[in-house]
């Protein structure tokens, strides 16, 4: 499902593309609108499970994918992560944690003159490798690095 | 009701960069209050970032989004005084749409 | 540990009674005076103990009973924690007295449960359950091993603690004295007396013994 | 007594993990980066905007609104009010800090009643008290200009004299004072900077960042709060809210941080 919502964003320039998706049963008319929240993918307990569920399957790593996270975190509950993607013609970021109970934390479809970057601040329970996964010309690509969480305070 | 978003969108070039502070609380199903009973799932689901009238960021959210999330993008092409519309929605159906112009 | 030994005779001097375990057992760490300036004046500090009194309020455990201080805190706050040489051997004299030591002799516990009394910073905050074990808050303030990064510096480094002196009866006894009571070797201490107050239990000090001075544990890999 | 001092020092050189290693450590080059890559995208924002609104909306029993208050520098000035408080008011006859202040013109002006301003200061992440949304939208208003305390009136003479001497009172089950972890530069407890408040650097450096908006509990804290907060970890009864105590404590902290540019709140862990 969330590949064709992906399809949709892009094609959004291309309508005929986008009609004829419609006209062969591939999309309910609603989905053009706003695409459904992609539950699978994001109840997913495991990171296996969740880039299935974003469509991915095993991304090749990329070096053009550029994920800028601290090395250490001093609290896990805010971690600044900056994704920016050099690969040409990206059309969508995910961003992912492994031990988080859900990995998947967000993803993003870029139209319009929207570049492929963003940032965000995610929640983290522990330490852990964090992930990028970008989508191009219907390819993924993945880039990750480890976010230390450190405990902080007098803890009382 | 959901705080209003803090939008800025500041152009550097023909860039936009694009910065986005929701007030949510991004309840993820799991925190217990003080009796220990569960507090039940309440976070973004969705979002939309428009840009002169035209859909430029379309993302989808989990519960390990920190609260009161904040988000960045950037545009190519924008001009200023293109009028920048964000809007939300969460698992409960609450919604928001904030604007600002591109500066 | 021979570049120590100004500090060696400088306890050797400030406390008469001196004995060769806590010469030992003191050698390269022991506690630092608190060294801070306090320009109060003695009028200032009365009129400090004052507003405690006026503007404190009791709250869950913390009662407004523990604004009233002992002799020794008295002496600290109002010598700004230098007392003479003198006063202070008097102090660790007594503070020393107070240590009860285990009936059973034995110093060492488990350093897997102390490794988790040392992370756990809880413990006698009017927002902790007193039904709750209390804890070393002993990362606060010390570096432990180098498996936790997130270690204070008020305390000197405890890395390799059991490695660095051994694990004989004299620093087994001389480990625990410490946790019991700072105070008995370095009279304002900034560490607590966490035997001496009952925060901590035979029990959790014989495991923050072990957890120091056991060759398994973090502290000494 | 110099000898004490002396052996610090060789405690410094001799430890095995001594602070001087620890300053090249990764770990603080780490947190460093971390606390860079937070930015200036602050949730305070939010406290602020729900402030103003507050500010201006006539409510209470005389259903007025605060824009009459005079924090210090005339009725309705908010603009580097903050900075220039706490001070000596005499319509009030003490030294006030600016919540102290912001709840005596609740009392005063919109007839709240002192047991309303008392009931519930310090707010949850799920919800924030007014006095917070309104502490941040004043404070705010002084972001970027220098702290200027006044210092010459005998009564803001006093509060620091009792301020300081409150800093250095060793007491409680632990034997801790707020010099305990305030009272020497370069300590950290874990890896959380202990500013050292006794030296005007430090102090500046602490001064500015508050109040602020934790990441940890994702809220705004006063220095209210940071006050009675230290103390709860001091394991010290509480300190009452808006008290010569409290306020004499933030006096001393304040005037000691003069001259430094206040950034507006700050975003930390």
């Amino acid at each position: 499902m969330n590949t064709t919502r992906r399809t949709v964003l892009k094609s959004a320039t291309a309508g005929s593309v986008l009609a004829g998706l419609i006209a062969a049963g591939a999309l309910r008319p609603t989905q053009v609108l706003a695409a459904e929240w992609n539950k699978a993918a994001f109840d997913a307990h495991d990171t296996a499970s969740a880039l299935k569920g974003i469509g991915a399957g095993t991304p090749m790593d990329s070096k053009d994918l550029i994920l800028k996270v601290p090395d250490i975190a001093e609290n896990g509950a805010v971690v600044p992560v900056d994704v920016i993607s050099n690969i040409p013609n990206t059309t969508s970021i995910s961003i992912l944690v492994d031990k988080n109970p859900s990995p998947l934390s967000a993803s993003f479809d870029f139209a319009n003159g929207a570049l492929p970057e963003v940032s965000a601040r995610l929640k983290m329970g522990q330490t852990s490798m964090v992930k990028a996964v970008a989508k191009a010309d219907g390819k993924f690509y993945t880039a990750q690095k480890e976010v230390k969480v450190t405990v902080g305070g007098c803890g009382g | 009701m959901a705080d209003p978003m803090k939008i800025r969108a500041q152009l550097k070039g023909d860039v936009a960069e694009i910065r986005v502070l929701m007030g949510h609380a991004m309840e993820t199903g799991q925190r217990k209050d003080a009796a220990g009973k569960t507090i039940p799932p309440h976070f973004i689901q969705s979002l939309t970032v428009e840009v002169g009238g035209k859909k430029v960021v379309e993302g989808q959210v989990g519960t390990s989004v920190s609260r009161n999330p904040v988000f960045g993008f950037k545009v190519k092409g924008a001009k200023a005084g293109d009028k920048v519309v964000v809007s939300w929605v969460d698992n409960k159906g609450d919604k928001r749409t904030d604007e600002a112009a591109v500066a | 540990m021979k570049t120590n030994i100004t500090r060696l005779s400088v306890i050797a001097a400030s406390t008469a009674g001196a004995t060769a375990l806590m010469l030992a057992g003191c050698a390269s760490q022991g506690s630092q005076s608190q060294a801070f300036p306090n320009h109060a004046s003695p009028a200032a500090m009365k009129q400090a103990t004052l507003a405690f009194k006026r503007d404190f309020q009791a709250k869950g455990i913390a009662g407004i009973d523990r604004l009233t201080t002992d002799k020794l805190q008295d002496v600290c706050n109002r010598s700004a924690n230098n007392p003479s040489p003198d006063i202070a051997a008097i102090l660790e004299h007594e503070e020393l007295d107070r240590i009860k030591y285990p009936a059973d002799g034995k110093f060492l516990g488990n350093w897997k449960a102390g490794e988790k009394l040392a992370q756990s910073g809880t413990g006698m905050t009017w927002s902790d359950n007193p039904e709750k074990p209390v804890g070393g808050n002993c990362y606060n303030c010390h570096q432990l091993s180098k498996t936790e990064i997130s270690f204070g510096t008020i305390g000197p480094s405890l890395l390799n603690y059991g490695k660095l002196r051994g694990n004989s009866p004299e620093i087994q006894k001389y480990t625990y004295s410490k946790i019991y009571n700072s105070k008995a070797y370095n009279a304002c201490s900034a560490m607590p007396r966490f035997g001496h107050v009952g925060a901590l239990n035979e029990t959790q000090l014989k495991d923050l013994v072990a957890l120091l001075l056991d060759p398994e544990s973090p502290v000494n890999k | 007594m110099k000898y004490r001092i002396a052996v610090v020092a060789t405690l410094a050189v001799a430890g095995t993990g001594s602070v001087l290693a620890q300053a090249k450590d990764p770990t603080i080059a780490g947190i460093e980066k971390y606390r860079e890559m937070l930015g200036d995208d602050n949730p305070a924002e939010l406290y602020e905007a729900r402030g103003e609104i507050l500010w201006k909306m006539k409510a209470g029993p005389k259903n007025a609104s605060l824009e009459k208050c005079d924090l210090g520098l005339g009725p309705g000035v908010v603009k580097g009010a903050y900075v220039q408080t706490p001070r000596y008011f005499a319509d009030a006859g003490r030294v006030m800090d600016i919540e102290t202040r912001i709840n005596w013109c609740r009392t005063s002006l919109q007839g709240f009643s002192e047991a309303d301003v008392r009931k519930r200061p310090f707010g949850s992440a799920d919800k924030p008290s007014e006095i917070e949304d309104l502490v941040t939208y004043v404070v705010t208003a002084s972001k970027g200009m220098k702290v200027n305390v006044p210092t010459s009136h005998p009564k803001e003479v006093e509060a620091y004299e009792l301020g300081e001497a409150m800093f250095h009172f060793r007491a409680g089950p632990y034997d801790f004072s707020c010099a305990s972890c305030h009272g020497e530069s370069g300590k950290r407890i874990r890896l959380q900077d202990l500013p050292n408040l006794t030296t005007t650097a430090d102090a500046r450096r602490a001064y500015i960042g508050w109040p602020a908006y934790r990441v940890s509990t994702s809220r705004v804290h006063t220095m209210q709060w940071r006050i009675n907060d230290c103390f709860r970890q001091q394991r010290f009864p509480e300190p009452k809210y808006m008290s010569e105590a409290v306020d004499a404590l933030i006096t001393y902290m304040a005037q000691t941080a003069n001259g430094a540019e206040y950034k507006g709140p700050a975003l930390k862990r």
